[in-house]
């Protein structure tokens, strides 16, 4: 069944809610976010509410300790900023707290990203920061089938999962946030990961392993989210002047995919390529695992190195984009 | 049977709809009538109607303006319009002062075109121009302005937090100057902001809260998840709260007036909740207020898997379904609302509060203003008009 | 002049030092002289004052225990005792059944006693084995038993949102089953808890928020941080809000029964304000009660170094650091006050519920289960009595 | 003048505050915290506040914009995330999104760090989250001439800066949250870092500027805050072994002094020893700016893996030592 990748997430849900009555869903305007599965599966288990995301975060942890699985919303990641103490101190914590007694199987849904012009404080990515706190999976899906198999996971997961959906990818939240219905405005969607097949019901997709979108021999570029679609535009271009690339998807921020990273080092060129901030996030991470490793070969990174601007051309520089890594891999290639 | 409900929900949902359709062909006699004026430059001090009535002719103008613009293609991200609030905007503004400071939300243009901001740079920003207020990298929820002490931000909340912190300042650098906080109903559940009326009592800080009511907080209708009355959630806080209708100018400049007089005399933070409206849905291109600009396209994406998923097995009982079928109707059909009644547009209600001469002066005038500002900035960021 | 302003504030300081001083010998009589008891099981769905007593005595008796382990070095880190809420925490805790949650703040002991917890494994936690209630990892501040669906929390305010939880997944999984929250009057200013009254009332959930007003925050007097008056604050939310002396056992009793039954029957959150003491500083060791216990060294220690930044220039005028210097010494004064006062202690006002005897008898009784977990727990530990 | 670290912080603080009347102080408790500097500047100065940390650091960011120069408090810098709000959306964007035309000149002390068993919710050192918001800088002083040193800095900053101080060195805050005046407890102080010489007034120390505490060729170790004086003994340790070890004290986490930890990487082989978190952190942003620079030697690091155990002996596994950082040398000398 070929699907948008905002369909896919919500095939899984539903899929899941119809088969465990356990989960709930809570959030800002729930129920016309989600009215499908509002109109399905009623009031009582999709729970509009106020814009006291510290309260319903938290609230989020305990309802899961208590014996529901709710996934809980909050609309863009950065907003996470204001329920933080739900993550940091509460959801990550009770686990090694209660000497592995008690665990918190909570699904943490934020929208992600930026490429529609929204500006800093609404297109952040996050997963490096939400991967510094110990205790919480984090997914960044990059096309359907992943998207409804790791939504499948995430609600199968016994600890906190944050589970983040790129806007680029979501067509509702690209139209909400970005187009507004408009005809005359452009973003750049990467074709195969805002819309793909998936198998009903949903395949499950494993939390904490990568995925090799393409192999090759040259150079590596291993990335997340919308920016994989980036590096296979880039690896296109590279093919033309006949350096073969390998593009590893990590799929999940934490844990990493050790196993994999290290594997797709092996061409001895890697350039990792975050739309997140590029310093102490996720490239940081991947650097010390192959320098701890013993990999010894060439490493390079493209990411975001400060607040996002802006305007869209302001923006397009800030933002990994084909030429910047295109760029990147010309000087690692040394060519 | 499952026909049936199905049926019985659908039905529910059109009857919104289309009644609400109905509604709509009472729209086109309003706001869009002023556009002629009045040349009576209106006192600072005093703050004569036909100031408040061109300032808010200023700023609802100003919003159309940004939304062709948006329209265009020209603005990008989420472009919420202050088109209801500019009553609000206009009765705070014209008791500001120099050294005063305002923080402000998501709908922050009314109250800097009221406080008197050049319109360029805002225009330039919002297109995106380097030669910007902030050069660019702003965009509509950030808006700042150091020699106004005017800050925006796009958290909900935040600007309560911001405002004390200029509050403060004032205390100390500025005697007498002020920090005025808006912010919409919805906010008033966000943590910060419940904490910040607390920490501006206790250290008696010259803040004045804002809340601006348009009774919606995206598609959501605040009453549902708001607990009690607002003003007595500020009162609790040992503080006075005015209730004011919003949409007449006339009102809220008194009780600005006051509450900012309070504040200058070191008497401390009060707390002001205006009742507005929404006229142009939470942002441009709202989709619940699309159906009703497109209801057929809409209605034709929007039904099919809605009614799919209101009779698929298993999931909640008959009656369950239908309250939230019934729940997502009336929203989109009560989002319309603000914008289809005249009783519900601060300019309309204003009108009469000048005389007719005057009015259609400014509304020339400003009309003109706008017009040259959009101009202008069209001309230095290198686009055509 | 400087040295004369220095010695003015100086004054001002020893002054309360002194007053304070003198009060320290009106101690020495209440609490300790419980010791002997009663021998009545007291009857939990009727909530016998033998029951209450009983309870107190166990959490008072525990917390003490805990405190001489913690002077022998044997618990690390901040230890917050619950002494001086004892009455709180055994009249909610009479009305709770399987299924009930509790979400606790730091001072999270005497609930978990009264609960009805096994104790041995709490003080194995605080001592830090591995066979404690948590393995050794959570300790006083992260307390946690899943069976009895309790959790504690170290963060101001955190309770609010995690009773919240706990409710919600009663009202869907346990019907007729409640959360009672405990948190200070401090984080009644912690927007996390306010945001949580709001959201308990909209999603009507069966929570009871318990405020215990010890009137500190650290070395704050709340009062001086907090605008208005805390129930108001909570009914403000359209709530109801009552004020309990929550050192009287049966009054606090009588209100939990009525704010618990509320909650079983579906009809949603109340608060609860109820006054209480803090007898024992904010944790052990606290250093503003330490200068009741070690005079001497202590204002030795403190005293120069404030002398000496009270007239150094520049600085503040002279008024103002005498204000400054007059509310050090206040609150260092005011800081022991509880712990000197039988008034203020809910074991000494209670033991006129139950006859002379019985007191006794349980008094005795609870001495030595006290006794036995503590021994028992040295020993599961590898430790000596 | 030989004074403790507490004291060196206060010294400059004070100096600063005589100087410049535009240097406020607000938090919990500022009063009795801060009580010379309240007997000194008076309660116009040193403002106590309720326990609403998103309301008064929110609050910090408009008074630094409005021309004042605020030292804000958060306690322990675990509490940090109620309001992560102020820091991750305004105090670091603000400089940006106004095109560089408004800047916060705020300085926020909080305390962190372990090894007194408070557990993982009070002994956090997050240096490597906070660092993972571009815009911020993030000190952590190891002895009293850097505490004093930095914390001019930080109040002389344009842009805001988070003050980090060890509980382990702080006197006060080890006595009041550790040892409550008991005498039959231990923690392990570093001495050189406890106590030491400072100037009256106290000498500038630039951030972003490391020190080598230790010449030597054939191991690094880099580090921050409590763990440099692990790191210390350890070397010591590998002395008597004839291994020669440099030590890096980095003092500031962001913005990383690069041409150091390049400088200090000369040995060929690298410890990272962060007493925060392992990943997504601190030693992961060294590996990548070693990595980017061409660097090929070997690599590892010591940190701590999750949440922080409560009970001493747990703890004291999960903390960085002298042992295991002793034990990571070792198998990185190939010994
Ligand atoms: C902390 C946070 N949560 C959620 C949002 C998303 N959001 C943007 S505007 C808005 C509604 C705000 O409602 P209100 O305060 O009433 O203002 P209005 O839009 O009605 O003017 C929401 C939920 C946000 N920007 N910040
Ligand atoms: C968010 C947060 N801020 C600050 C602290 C430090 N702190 C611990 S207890 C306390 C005082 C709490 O006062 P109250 O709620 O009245 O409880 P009490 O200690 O009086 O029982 C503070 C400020 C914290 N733990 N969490
Ligand atoms: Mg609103
Ligand atoms: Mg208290």
């Amino acid at each position: 069944m070929r699907v948008s990748f905002a369909t896919a997430i919500e095939k899984a849900i539903e899929h899941a809610m119809a088969e465990d009555e356990r989960i709930i869903i809570f959030g800002e305007d729930v129920h016309l976010l989600r009215n499908n599965l509002y109109a399905r599966f009623g009031p009582e288990r999709i729970i509009p509410a106020p814009i006291s995301e510290s309260a319903f975060l938290g609230a989020a942890v305990g309802v899961a300790m208590a014996g529901l699985k709710p996934i809980v919303e909050i609309m863009l990641v950065d907003f996470i900023a204001v329920a933080f103490d739900a993550l940091l101190n509460q959801a990550s914590k009770v686990k090694a707290f209660s000497g592995g007694k008690w665990n918190v199987p909570v699904v943490i849904r934020c929208s992600c990203g930026g490429g529609y012009g929204d500006a800093g404080q609404h297109e952040q990515c996050l997963w490096g920061l939400i991967s510094s706190v110990p205790g919480i999976s984090v997914v960044v899906p990059s096309n359907p089938p992943d998207a409804a198999g790791l939504m499948l996971s995430a609600l199968n997961a016994e600890d906190p999962v944050v589970y983040l959906e790129h806007k680029l990818l979501s067509e509702y939240w690209l139209d909400y946030l970005g187009a507004g219905g408009r005809k005359n405005v452009a973003f750049d969607i990467p074709e195969s990961g805002a819309s793909g097949e998936i198998e009903i019901p949903p395949k499950n997709v494993a939390i904490g392993k990568a995925s090799f979108l393409r192999e090759g021999s040259d150079i590596t570029f291993i990335s997340i989210g919308v920016s994989v679609h980036r590096c296979l535009e880039a690896s296109k271009a590279l093919e033309r002047e006949d350096a073969s690339s390998c593009v590893l998807d990590l799929r999940t921020a934490t844990p990493l995919d050790k196993e994999s990273i290290l594997e797709a080092s092996r061409t001895g060129r890697v350039v990792v390529v975050d739309e997140d901030y590029l310093s102490f996030g996720l490239s940081g991470e991947i650097a010390a695992v192959l320098s701890e490793s013993g990999y010894r070969g060439a490493f390079t990174r493209v990411g975001n190195t400060g607040v996002i601007p802006y305007a869209r051309h302001l923006e397009d520089r800030a933002l990994p984009s084909v030429d910047s890594i295109y760029e990147a891999a010309k000087k690692i290639l040394g060519t | 049977m499952i026909l049936l409900v199905g049926g019985r929900l659908g039905l529910v949902f059109f009857l919104h709809m289309s009644l609400h359709m109905a509604q709509r062909f009472c729209y086109l006699s309003s706001v869009k009538t002023i556009s002629k004026g009045d040349h009576m430059q209106g006192e600072r001090k005093e703050v004569q109607p036909e100031y408040l009535y061109r300032q808010m002719v200023r700023a609802r103008r100003f919003e159309e303006a940004l939304a062709s613009l948006w329209r265009r293609g020209l603005i990008s991200g989420e472009l919420h319009l202050g088109t209801g609030e500019e009553a609000i905007a206009a009765g705070f503004a014209a008791h500001l002062e120099d050294g005063d400071a305002i923080a402000l939300d998501h709908r922050s243009t009314p109250p800097l075109v009221c406080r008197g901001l050049p319109l360029e740079p805002i225009i330039l920003e919002l297109i995106g121009s380097e030669k910007g207020l902030c050069s660019g990298w702003g965009g509509h929820m950030h808006l700042f302005s150091r020699d106004f002490l005017a800050a925006s931000s796009g958290i909900v909340g935040s600007s309560a937090p911001l405002a004390l912190g200029f509050a403060l300042a004032n205390k100390h650098l500025r005697q007498g100057k002020v920090a005025v906080c808006f912010f919409g109903e919805g906010a008033m559940n966000q943590g910060m902001v419940l904490e910040s009326l607390n920490l501006a009592r206790v250290w008696k800080l010259p803040v004045i809260f804002v809340c601006k009511d348009n009774r919606w907080a995206i598609t959501t209708r605040s009453k549902n998840v708001t607990a009690g009355c607002l003003t007595k959630r500020a009162r609790a806080y040992d503080m006075p709260a005015w209730k004011v209708n919003g949409l007449r100018v006339d009102d809220v400049c008194k009780t600005a007036k006051r509450a900012i007089e309070r504040a200058r005399e070191g008497r401390g933070p009060s707390f002001v909740l205006a009742r507005c409206s929404r006229i142009d849905g939470h942002f441009l291109g709202d989709p619940l207020f699309r159906i009703f600009e497109e209801p057929l396209e809409q209605v034709k994406t929007i039904t099919p898997p809605l009614i799919r998923s209101a009779i698929a097995k298993p999931g909640a009982p008959s009656g369950a379904r239908a309250r939230a079928l019934f729940c997502i109707s009336k929203a989109i059909a009560l989002a319309g609302a603000d914008k289809l009644k005249n009783f519900k547009d601060p300019l309309f209600i204003s009108k009469n509060l000048i005389l007719e001469e005057k009015r259609l002066e400014i509304e020339r005038e400003v009309f003109e203003e706008i017009e040259k500002a959009v101009r202008t900035s069209l001309e230095v960021a290198g686009l055509k008009r």
